[in-house]
């Protein structure tokens, strides 16, 4: 790792069945929440994805910039009938979270696989 | 109050001012040796106000952004300042969830992570002037001591 | 050099802002995508022109050291400025062991160190007006894609 | 670790016969140089010290004020008879030593067990 990535926004995704799983790594701000946002609408485009899965493991920093990003897609993936799950959570992003109020609209889980199984439940 | 150090930067209002901001102050406040968890709260604090300064304050990157630090034995008082655009109704500004910028996918939670993480915010704007948002932050050394391993 | 970022910095001329000083250059050259060995070489010489302000510029804690960084495409401009002392023999002071302050067991290699690890280094002052140090560093782009893992 | 601990000077010490062994951990600059001064200067207080190894392994950060403070207690040390050794030093440090001219009074090792084995083969 040198000097900027530290400070950059890295994005790393998965797809099972109509699931996308992003995983985000290192530090969402405003300056990175564009790109995050062109990342996911542009996977987004492809209709047969219906559930959307964003592992914060690696997400070492988020101000609110993060938060308006999520609203964003969670009103994408609602109009599909979907889901938004957010896993590996730090507690200081939780703080953020809670305050925000997101949580009463996005589902929280340990790991991404409690979230996919989760999500295969829901639609089962 | 009284001042052990102090510090004063500027520079350009550019989104990519805004990891460097955070990591500047947070590396001035690292002198009151904080818990993680308090240097966190400090750096998104930061990150909030500048970014305001940035987005909402001005219209374009070539305006400065003034962040000035103090540190006195066991307090960190930070003020982020621009001299752009001023706010209209700070009352309102501070509600969370209220934002004028809604198509730029701002939540409105700015102000609100700011007081949560911090333990005062004053704002002192008007319109055609510029803002000033004035945070302090106590870090206390007794918790500390026990909390850390 | 078309600037394409520019900070600028004022501190306290107390030591323990030497650390603060080269982690904030550091964070905003970071812009540059430098590699690690890049950013050593820049905190060296940061700390090495700030510690000279503290130490060589002033004799009391309560000055102000100021910093102005400067990014262009591929290359980081930094002049660390005091408004102390000066230097009376320029040439003298950027000798090899050469130092003023033997009795704090100063080496009298921050001038050769400033030099070594950066591309250019200027320095301006005059006796009573104060000291300016220019350096810039290159970062090199192509070298660095085929030795960064 | 917190965030001050990071940019500090950690000290640790080792005692082997005559030879004082001291590692330096964290960032080594003109702020901390009284420190590691004043550490080493009342170890070497006591006269059974003869050679002094100090390693660097830890050390994420010297400028010249470290180079003081190394020829500093050379001339201590030498004044014994004794021999100081500088152990794990990493490519910019090297860099840095090797411009001061360190290399021609002070011995470099790989490791400590190395620096402790030639002093003994040189003191038998
Ligand atoms: N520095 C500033 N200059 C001008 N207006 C500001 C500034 N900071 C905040 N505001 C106003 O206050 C509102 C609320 O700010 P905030 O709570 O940070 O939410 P957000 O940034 O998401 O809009 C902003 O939408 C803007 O209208
Ligand atoms: N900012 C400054 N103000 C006044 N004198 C300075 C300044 N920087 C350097 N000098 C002079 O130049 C000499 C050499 O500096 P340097 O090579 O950094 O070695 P050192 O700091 O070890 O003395 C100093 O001893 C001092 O006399």
């Amino acid at each position: 790792m040198n000097a900027k990535e530290a400070v950059d926004l890295l994005m790393d995704y998965d797809r099972k069945k109509d699931i996308l799983i992003v995983s985000l790594k290192g530090e969402l701000d405003h300056h990175h929440a564009a790109e995050i946002r062109e990342f996911l609408d542009e996977k987004l485009k492809d209709p047969s994805i219906r559930h959307l899965i964003l592992d914060l493991q690696s997400l070492h920093f988020m101000d609110s910039s993060g938060i308006g990003v999520f609203i964003g897609r969670y009103k994408t993936i609602s109009k599909r009938g979907g889901q938004v799950c957010i896993t590996n959570i730090s507690p200081h992003l939780d703080r953020m979270l809670e305050l925000s109020g997101l949580y009463r609209i996005l589902k929280v889980f340990d790991t991404v696989k409690h979230a996919v199984d989760w999500i295969r439940g829901e639609s089962a | 109050m009284s001042i052990k150090n102090e510090m004063k930067l500027e520079f350009l209002s550019r989104s990519q001012n805004e990891a460097f901001a955070r990591v500047a102050v947070a590396a001035f406040a690292a002198q009151l040796d904080p818990t993680l968890e308090e240097i966190a709260d400090i750096k998104t604090a930061v990150s909030e106000a500048v970014t305001n300064a940035i987005i909402h304050g001005y219209d374009n990157p070539n305006e400065i952004v003034q962040i000035i630090t103090r540190i006195s034995d066991n307090s960190v008082m930070i003020e982020v300042i621009d001299r752009g655009k001023g706010i209209e109704d700070i009352e309102l500004a501070r509600q969370p969830l209220y934002t004028s910028k809604p198509e730029l996918e701002r939540s409105g939670m700015g102000f609100t992570v700011m007081e949560t993480f911090m333990d005062e915010v004053e704002v002192i704007s008007a319109p055609g002037q510029g803002t000033k948002v004035r945070m302090v932050k106590h870090i206390n050394h007794d918790v500390q001591e026990t909390e850390r391993d």
